[in-house]
This record gives C-alpha cells, sequence and structure tokens, in this order.
C-alpha cells in the first residue's frame, strides 16, 4: 500500500519540488517563482471566480459537447446502416473531419454572432466528427451473425436500434467520444479567445494581455486540471459503460 | 410444420450470377426431427437462412405457417449471443420481443436455463462461460421462445467432442419433451444419423435433395449403445457413400463456384 | 499536488523546444557584415503601412537594416517576442504599452507608430451604428451594447470618453469584444447596438449603409497617437546605434507615408487581402514622427479612470523616449 | 465464413467511387446555391465558384505556396520531434517496469491537459515565432505517440519475452527482437493519430497567435474582410488534412501489410 502510494505521488512530488526550488530566485519576467504562481491561485481562483469564469465555460462545454454526441450519434448511425448513404457521404465527411477546428471559428462567427450560440456550435462543429465517423465504423461492424439472430427473433426498428446496434457500436462510439472530448476542451478555450466577456480562456487570455503572468500561469493549471478531471470522470463512465466489452477483450485475450 | 417448394436461390454481384441452390423441394412434418447433410460448400447455410426469412429465395416457395413461431441456433455461438447482456437477458429479450408478459418470462427463462443444466448462470456474461456452455445458452434462448419450429446451422460444429456428445444428447431430450419440429443442418454423417428420424442429403452445389433416408433406430438412443448398433453403421455407410457421390458427381460445378468465390 | 507537474513539464517541453526553435532561426541583431537582421513584430493591419513601404524604398536597407517583419495576433503577443529577444522591434498600441509598464514589463518606445487624423467625420475609426438606429450621437450610446476588438483597452477607454463629454453617461455601457471584421455583420444583425470600428471594417459598415455616431479617437484627445514602435529596455541599453538607425529609418518612412498616400493604398495590396476597391476608399490614418505626449497622458488618465491598470499608474516617463 | 448477408445490395467499387464522388458534387451545388438563391446572404457564404476562383487566384501567388509551406515545415517538424521523443520515451518506460510504475500517474495527469492551454505561454516564450507553433504542435502529437507506444509495450506476449530471456537475450536484444516488432503497428497508428493531430495545432497556433503559415494567412483574410479568401483557404486546410491522412494510412498498410491481421487499434 505505502508502495503504490510512493509510485503514485512520486514522480509528482519530486517534479513540484523541483520546479519550486528551480523557480524560487527566478528573475524572468515570464516564469515567476512558483511560489508566487500558487499564491496568484489562491487569490485568482476564488468561488465568485469560479461561477463568474469556469461555470460558464464548463456549461458550453457540456452543451455543445451533448449536441455533438447526440447528432454524431445518431447521423453516424443512419449512415452507419446504409451502404449508399454511406458511400456518398464519406468523401465529404473525411474533408469536414480534415478541417483543423479553430479555422472554422471566423465562419461560425459570421452566421452565429458572437454569443454562447457561437461558442456551443463551434465546439459541436470540432467534436462532432470523431463521433460520427466513429459510429459509423461501429455500426457498419456489427457481427453479420448477431444481426442475422436479431433479425430471426424479431427484433426491428426501435429495438433493433436499441439492443443491438448502439451496444454493438458503443466501444467505438466511446472511443470517438473520448477523441470528442478533448477536441471540446481545446474548442471551448479557443471559442473564448476569439470573442467572449467571460470564460476560463477569455479569463487567460485577458491575463496575458495585462501582463498579469502568476494569474496566467495559475490559469493555465486551472486548465490542466479541467482537463485532467473530466478525463477521470469519463474513464470512469467507459469503465462502468464498456466492462462487458473490456471482459469480452480479455476473454478473447486469454483463450 | 414445414414445406419447401422448387426452391432457388441465385447470388448477384455485379455480372456474375452464382447458382447456390437450385430444386430443393421436401417437407418437414410437425413434430418432426429432420438433418440435412451434405458436402461443405453446399448451401446448407443459404437454405437454413431462406427458411428463417433472412434471405429471399430467387424463386419457389418456403411455408412454416407462423414465422414468429421459429427460432435458430447458429453454429458462431460467441457471435449470436449479445456480448453486452447477461445470459438472462438473452433468452429474455426475444420474448419481450414478443410481448410475452413479464411474469411468464420469468418462468420461461428459469424453465429454458434448467432445461439446458445452466441454472445459477443467470448473471454471468456469455463470455464468461465456456463455448458448450455459450451455445447452451443459445439454445435456451432458442427454448424459451417455444417455438413451432427450430431450425439449428451446424450448431455443435465448433465445440470439443465431450461436450458435443452431450448437446446432441440434449437436443433430443429436448425435442422429445416439448415435441416441437427441428431441422438440423450438420456436415457430420454421424451426427446426422445419431440424432435426425430423417436425414435429407443434399448435392454439391448448385444444390438438389440427393438422397433421403428414414433412420429406423430406436427412439432411446445413446452415445454408446447406438453408434456401436450394427443398423447406425449400415445407414452411416449409406449416407457417407452418397455423399461421396454428390462430391465427385458435381465436381464442375463445385469448381464454378470456387472461382466465383475468390474474386 | 499532482497538479503542479503540469507546468514542470511545460518548462522542461520548453526548454526542448527553446533548443530546436534556435536551431531553425539565426538569432535577431547579429551583425553580419556591418547589416543588421532586424525582426520587427507588427500586426498585419492598415496602421503599419510605413514599414512596408519603407522597406520598399530602402530606408531601413540603407541604414544597413536587413528587415524582416513577423505578425502576431495584437500587441500581446508582440511584447513578449520583444522582450525575450525574437524581434527586436514591436509595433502596439499605446494602451497595452501603458498596462505592460504598470507591470513593470521592460520595454520603452522608440518612435511613433500611428495616430488619429483628429479630424471627427475623416478619421480611420468610430462607433457606427446600423442605419435605422435610434442612436445619433455619442451620448445616445449610453448603457448601449457596443463591439470592441479588445476589452480593457484603447477603444472602450476612449469609447466612454466620446460619451462622457457629449454629456452622458458612460458607466451603463456593455462592451463585448469581438474581431473587427466580424463587428459589421453584428451591427447589421443588430447583436450588438454600435461597433467601434477602423478601416477596412469602417468602409464595409458604411457601405452597407451604417453610420458613424462618434469619433472616439478624435475625442478622446487632439491628434491622438495611438499606437507606437518600442524596443525591449535591454536593447536600448546594449545597442543605441541600432536603435537609433532603425527610429531614423521608421521617421523617414513615417513621413513618407504620410506625403504618399497613393503608395500607402497600393503597399496595403502585398501584406494584407484588403479588396482593391476598398483599398482606394478607405480614410487613412494619420503617421507623424513624433509622439503626441499630451495625447499618452490623456490615455494613461482615461485609462486608470476605467480601472484598466488596477492600481497601478503608468509611469510615462519610463515607456515614452 | 458464412458468405451470405448478400442479401443487401452491395455496390461495386466503381460504384462507390461514384456515389463518393456525387455526394462531393452535391456539396459543391449546394454551397452554389445557397448564397445564388439568396437563403444565405452571399457576404457570410460565398458561392463555390468564387470560392475557387478565390482559391485560383491564391494559388497564382507565392505567398500563398510559402504559407503551406511554412505551415508543413512546422508540422513536419513538430511531428518528427513527437514521433522521437514519444518513441523513445514510451520504448524506455515500457522497458523498465520500475519507470513505468513511477510515470504512470505523471502520464496520466498530463495527458489530457489541452495543448491550447499552452498558447499564452507559447507567446509569452516565442511571441509569433514558429518555436510557439512547434511547443503546440510537439506537446499535443506527443502524447498521442507515446501512449500508443506503451499500449504496444505492454501488449508484447509474455511467453515470447520469456523466450527471449531463456536464451539470455540482453536487454538490448530484448527492445530490438521482441518489444519493437510488437510495438510497430501501435507506433505507426500513434503516428498516424499524431500526423492529424499535428496539423490540427500547427494551424491553430498560426490562427491564434499569428505565427507564419496558412493560419496566419487566414487570419489576414479575416481582418481584412475577405470573406471569400478565407473559404478558399479553410478548403485548402481541409485538403492538407485529408491529404496526410490519406498518407498515413497507405504508410501504415503499406509497411504493415505483413502485421496487419494481428493487430488492434488501442483506444487512445
Amino acid at each position: 500500500m505505502i508502495k503504490r502510494l510512493l509510485l503514485v505521488l512520486g514522480l509528482p512530488v519530486v517534479l513540484f519540488v523541483t520546479w519550486y526550488a528551480a523557480s524560487a530566485n527566478s528573475e524572468n519576467f515570464y516564469a515567476p517563482p512558483l511560489r508566487q504562481i500558487l499564491a496568484a491561485f489562491v487569490d485568482t481562483w476564488t468561488p465568485e471566480r469560479l461561477r463568474a469564469d469556469v461555470l460558464p465555460s464548463l456549461a458550453r462545454l457540456g452543451a455543445g459537447y451533448l449536441l455533438a454526441a447526440l447528432i454524431g450519434i445518431a447521423a453516424g448511425v443512419a449512415i452507419g446502416a446504409n451502404p449508399r448513404l454511406r458511400a456518398a457521404a464519406e468523401p465529404v465527411l473525411e474533408f469536414f473531419r480534415a478541417v483543423p477546428p479553430p479555422v472554422l471559428v471566423p465562419v461560425i462567427m459570421l452566421f452565429a454572432g458572437i454569443g454562447n450560440g457561437m461558442k456551443v456550435i463551434v465546439i459541436v462543429s470540432g467534436c462532432v466528427w470523431p463521433v460520427l465517423l466513429n459510429t459509423v465504423e461501429g455500426v457498419r461492424a456489427t457481427d453479420g451473425v448477431l444481426a442475422d439472430t436479431a433479425r430471426a427473433y424479431g427484433l426491428t426498428g426501435a429495438a433493433r436500434l436499441r439492443h443491438l446496434l448502439l451496444p454493438s457500436a458503443s466501444p467505438q462510439i466511446i472511443a470517438g467520444l473520448r477523441q470528442a472530448l478533448s477536441i471540446a476542451i481545446i474548442l471551448m478555450v479557443i471559442s473564448e479567445m476569439f470573442a467572449a466577456s467571460n470564460g476560463l480562456g477569455f479569463t487567460i487570455v485577458q491575463f496575458q494581455r495585462s501582463f498579469a503572468i502568476p494569474e496566467m500561469w495559475s490559469g493555465i493549471i486551472l486548465l490542466g486540471l479541467l482537463g485532467f478531471g473530466l478525463s477521470e470522470l469519463f474513464r470512469l463512465a467507459e469503465r462502468h459503460a464498456l466492462a462487458w466489452y473490456h471482459g469480452l477483450r480479455d476473454a478473447q485475450r486469454r483463450s | 410444420m414445414l414445406e419447401v417448394k422448387g426452391l432457388r436461390k441465385v447470388y448477384r454481384s455485379g455480372s456474375r450470377e452464382v447458382e447456390a441452390l437450385r430444386d430443393l423441394t421436401f417437407t418437414v412434418a410437425a413434430g418432426e426431427l429432420v438433418c440435412l447433410v451434405g458436402p461443405s460448400g453446399c448451401g446448407k447455410t443459404t437454405l437454413l437462412r431462406c427458411i428463417a426469412g433472412l434471405l429471399g429465395p430467387t424463386s419457389g416457395e418456403v411455408t412454416v405457417g407462423d414465422r414468429s413461431g421459429l427460432a435458430i441456433v447458429f453454429q458462431e455461438y460467441g457471435r449470436s449471443l449479445f456480448p453486452w447482456m447477461t445470459v438472462r437477458d438473452n433468452v429474455d429479450l426475444p420474448l419481450r420481443q414478443k410481448k410475452v408478459p413479464k411474469a411468464r418470462r420469468r418462468e420461461l427463462v428459469a424453465e429454458a436455463l434448467t432445461a439446458v443444466g445452466l441454472d445459477g448462470t443467470e448473471s454471468a456474461y456469455p463470455w464468461q462461460l465456456s463455448g458448450g456452455m455459450q451455445q447452451r445458452v443459445a439454445i435456451a434462448r432458442a427454448v424459451a421462445y417455444e417455438p413451432s419450429i427450430l431450425l439449428m446451422d451446424e450448431p455443435f460444429a465448433a465445440v470439443d467432442a465431450q461436450t458435443r456428445a452431450d448437446l446432441e444428447d440434449l437436443v433430443r431430450s429436448l425435442w422429445q419433451r416439448l415435441g416441437m419440429t427441428i431441422l438440423f443442418v450438420t456436415h457430420d454423417i454421424d451426427e446426422a444419423v445419431y440424432l435426425g428420424q430423417r436425414v435429407l442429403m443434399l448435392s454439391a452445389s448448385p444444390t438438389v435433395v440427393q438422397d433421403e433416408l428414414t433412420v429406423d433406430l430406436p427412439a432411446e438412443r445413446d452415445q454408446l449403445h447406438t453408434r456401436a448398433d450394427p443398423r447406425f453403421v449400415t445407414l452411416r455407410t449409406r449416407v457417407y457413400s452418397q455423399i461421396q457421390a454428390a462430391k465427385t458427381g458435381t465436381a464442375s460445378g463445385a469448381a464454378g463456384e470456387l472461382s466465383s468465390a475468390d474474386r | 499536488m499532482r497538479r503542479f507537474i503540469t507546468g514542470m513539464t511545460v518548462l522542461a517541453l520548453v526548454a526542448a523546444g527553446a533548443g530546436c526553435g534556435s536551431s531553425g532561426d539565426s538569432g535577431g541583431g547579429t551583425t553580419d557584415g556591418g547589416v543588421a537582421k532586424v525582426k520587427v513584430g507588427i500586426i498585419p493591419i492598415v496602421d503599419v503601412a510605413p514599414i512596408y513601404l519603407g522597406q520598399k524604398q530602402g530606408f531601413f536597407a540603407n541604414r544597413k537594416i536587413d528587415l524582416t517583419m513577423e505578425s502576431g495576433q495584437g500587441g500581446a503577443a508582440i511584447v513578449p517576442g520583444v522582450v525575450s529577444g525574437q524581434f527586436q522591434f514591436g509595433f502596439s498600441n499605446i494602451t497595452s504599452l501603458l498596462i505592460a509598464q504598470t507591470k513593470n514589463v521592460p520595454v520603452k518606445v522608440v518612435t511613433n507608430g500611428v495616430a488619429s487624423t483628429g479630424t471627427a467625420g475623416k478619421d480611420f475609426g468610430g462607433v457606427t451604428v446600423r442605419k435605422d438606429s435610434p442612436i445619433t450621437e455619442p451620448a445616445d450610446l449610453a448603457g448601449k451594447k457596443i463591439a470592441v476588438n479588445t476589452l480593457k483597452n484603447i477603444g472602450d477607454t476612449t469609447v466612454r470618453e466620446s460619451v462622457r463629454k457629449a454629456g452622458g453617461d458612460p458607466s451603463g455601457i456593455t462592451f463585448v469584444e469581438m474581431p473587427f471584421a466580424n463587428m459589421p455583420a453584428a451591427v447589421e444583425n443588430g447583436q450588438v447596438d454600435a461597433a467601434w470600428v477602423v478601416e477596412p471594417s469602417l468602409s464595409a459598415v458604411t457601405a452597407a449603409g451604417g453610420r458613424v455616431v462618434a469619433w472616439n479617437y478624435v475625442d478622446a484627445a487632439p491628434d491622438l497617437t495611438v499606437a507606437a514602435y518600442f524596443a525591449s529596455s535591454k536593447l536600448i541599453a546594449d545597442d543605441p546605434d541600432l536603435v537609433k538607425r532603425f527610429t531614423e529609418a521608421m521617421n523617414e518612412s513615417l513621413a513618407y507615408a504620410d506625403a504618399h498616400p497613393d503608395e500607402v493604398r497600393e503597399i496595403l495590396g502585398s501584406y494584407t487581402k484588403i479588396d482593391p476597391k476598398v483599398r482606394e476608399a478607405l480614410t487613412l490614418p494619420k503617421w507623424p514622427t513624433e509622439i503626441n505626449k499630451p495625447s499618452v497622458e490623456t490615455l494613461s488618465k482615461l485609462g486608470a479612470q476605467d480601472g484598466i491598470f488596477g492600481s497601478a499608474t503608468p509611469d510615462l516617463a519610463k515607456i515614452l523616449p | 465464413m458464412t458468405a451470405v448477408g448478400a442479401a443487401a445490395p452491395r455496390t461495386a467499387p466503381g460504384g462507390r467511387a461514384l456515389l463518393g464522388l456525387s455526394g462531393l458534387a452535391g456539396l459543391l451545388v449546394l454551397v452554389e446555391l445557397l448564397p445564388r438563391t439568396g437563403i444565405v446572404s452571399d457576404s457570410y457564404l460565398p458561392p463555390t465558384s468564387r470560392i475557387l476562383a478565390a482559391l485560383a487566384d491564391e494559388a497564382a501567388t507565392g505567398a500563398f505556396w510559402v504559407a503551406v509551406g511554412d505551415t508543413l515545415t512546422a508540422w513536419a517538424i513538430g511531428l518528427a520531434i513527437a514521433v522521437v521523443a514519444g518513441v523513445g520515451a514510451g520504448v524506455l518506460i515500457g522497458a523498465v517496469p520500475v519507470l513505468r510504475a513511477v510515470t504512470a500517474s505523471t502520464v496520466e495527469f498530463l495527458r489530457p491537459i489541452p495543448s491550447v492551454a499552452l498558447i499564452p505561454l507559447a507567446v509569452l516564450l516565442y511571441g509569433s515565432d514558429l518555436g510557439s507553433t512547434l511547443l503546440l504542435v510537439v506537446y499535443a502529437a506527443f502524447w498521442q505517440v507515446l501512449v500508443q507506444v506503451l499500449y504496444g509495450v505492454a501488449d508484447v506476449d509474455p511467453v515470447a519475452d520469456e523466450t527471449a530471456r531463456s536464451f539470455r537475450f540482453g536487454p538490448w536484444a530484448r527492445i530490438r527482437y521482441v518489444l519493437w516488432p510488437t510495438a510497430l503497428p501501435y507506433v505507426f497508428t500513434g503516428v498516424r493519430l499524431a500526423a492529424s493531430v499535428a496539423l490540427v495545432l500547427a494551424v491553430t497556433a498560426e490562427l491564434v497567435i499569428g505565427a507564419p503559415g496558412l493560419g496566419a494567412v487566414i487570419a489576414v483574410a479575416q481582418t481584412s474582410n475577405a470573406i471569400t479568401t478565407m473559404y478558399a483557404l479553410i478548403v485548402v486546410t481541409g485538403l492538407l488534412g485529408v491529404a496526410i491522412n490519406l498518407a498515413a494510412r497507405y504508410a501504415e498498410r503499406h509497411f504493415l501489410a505483413w502485421h496487419q491481421s494481428v493487430r488492434g487499434e488501442a483506444p487512445s
């Protein structure tokens, strides 16, 4: 137990101490001592600040991510289950996926203005592709025997979707959702860097513009914590949702 | 009862045509257990899929009465069970689809699992079970469905010999107890003779019914004595020679299918 | 605990990145046969036309300066580049430089960058509204939603001053940030009540029938100095000769640009993508060589009034030449 | 193999390509018609023909190709650094169990940190130079490679490793003959994922920071109100992305033809 704890915390502690010591006497304007950054962190990220800046960011992130997941899965199932549609849509989808999402920000601003809607659309526009393409792949790869079994036992329409297509595509869908999550965080920040009046990305840029360097660093650290926290949440959710899949894979590997 | 009349199936891909089934006609009486044997690649699976309604015939017709009274067990047990559902849910799902009331469903599931000897595995996932047990789940699912006709597509081709013998006996005992019609497809001649009341022998592709044989072995069969019975040996020899004849007799047709399959 | 590793790795990567970054570029400022390689961080907008024109005219080459322009998105991206020595000189608006000064960022202005024309009705930036807007004069802007390109900077402080001078109360104005290019559409769609735009977006608004209701640069101070070229204190101390040569070349360029508007319109085509027709018609700013110190004092006063410097007050002596 | 399932309409390869082309053509026609019919204002979305004309105009200028070159340079250098660092670190960490145990928590923590968090930092350190772009590209692409390599190393068959040990292979030989061949498909997967991520980050850095490249040109087009040019440039970034994807997949298939059957993409 102690050994495990040592392994988990050992390196982080060493790195932290090294940073702290190495930066203690830093004269560099842009790399202030860690002591200052920590002090700035405590001063900057007060509960009010979190509510005023982090909460709106998270709300937009959540809205955009969920919307992208819904659209991606719905369109992905439709396209994946229809070979002709898939053949027609594939090159177009490949193209849209390859467009770096941030370059769409100026375009989306033209259509959607600068409000929360724009930021949500930006997030959706980037997140939807990995979900969609993975869903298409997952649905397409539905096992033939399983599909026959479902058909022989009269599973059609909604039941087929719910009991066959979605669960059998779920490992791929979740892989897509995982990719989408990191893209969503990136786009949340980027959409706030372009035109915003609150949000985590906005605040960090504001600190940078006003040369409040320790505060800026504290924002970067907060963003890192946020990314880490969300990915841990995702991992928990995935472990629950895909328990059967990991078990199946382990069973296959053993045999 | 099951009636197949003039069944023909041609696969088309592009300009190529492959005739899988040429002209099949046979009937299976209600409550009968009939085995279908034929050389590999003779279109047994195609036939079964046509009967199950998974595939539309090119011409001819299949009469099965009520299709919802039809259940099917595939060879690939690992791929025919829903890996994201427990054993119980796998057996239960088709019943839910049939809108069977909940209490009755619970009864049916429990009975079926008991019948195949899987008590106590309800909450396990299929992949936590051995291959033979997985196939038992698939059989339980079919049995719980209370079908009038049960189609089995080489169900024991992928399990080990000992398990296979057990499962064969299981099928016969379930059949005797529940009195449903069973069409059992296999490439194993011994299995066909051991299980069936009647054996239908198919030719090589394009397929027709080559011959038909009534198995006049006693209804009570067991692995040890039945297989040692001289009558069993005679019957299996006859089936064997017919299959051999089917293979050599239509060798050119088989080659044709091969060349079009490797495109 | 583990949160702090973030920065650590960042530092490690930064070190790694620095290693490869320097291999690609020869460090600026090194003299090569007497010719100094100079990188200038600029924003690719109308305001910096003189430096491109001066480069074309050979004003820099004459003084043994081999000039390269590097574009950054806004002054905040350029100041760090200048401090770290990536750029020898940079272009930034005065308010950003004042903010930097209050944080003791070691930079100092070397010469003027761009100035307002000082003429209401003929300036290169102003507060615009849609043609059917009820807003007709600066005082009407009180309590409205106004777009600016950067919050807490030169735009909002000068717009507030316009409203204040017209007798309105600027405290109720909501400023929203968006790129100039999006403002014409935002004004047209009513996403904002008004927008502070500069050329070429100003031309786009007026072409769509929009009206200018306030000339905030003109209202803030006569002949307001809007932006300036600056260098790091270190460079000014270490290589005064280079700074002198650059300043001279820059001043010559500014004067030349001011005197040759047609050539300015021409050179805009080389580093922006402004439509040629718009280029012909847009209002050019003024490029005097002298910094208008009273106007900088005004900006400092306005900034302090609006609280953009926090509790500090800019020390003009430290930032101006 | 059950040779059935043929009941579903199967489209010939030629037909597939045709359908794909018709899909693309549909998109082009749609973008042409939307502004022309006034459903969408053409000052927001110019018709296809104008975008293509703008694209042709751009392609005729040297500056455009310089920008494409800058973007691809940043992409290539960043990707190369990330791959070398990722593979090196991955093999080292994977081969030494103690190292793996010690770094696991740190890797799990650093990986999800969004690379854009580093934008302000990159700006402060490098201004709007190539260095800024590289910092972001390397950071984002590095994790893709590292994680895949770690998966690959974990996939080493214990029997193969024990066999190698029983023949008294040294650590170096074990890496060379057991670990590396097993991990290779994962390395390729990592490189393929990193290649697209690197492009996204390169363009993002240029767009947001102003470092030279296509992203910066898009920003200039935007500030100049040159909407049509902006669309043309966005199309170019998309095409670059498609090209990089195709090239990566081709390379993977080409080099791993012998391996394809055994590899599975590990979740990243």
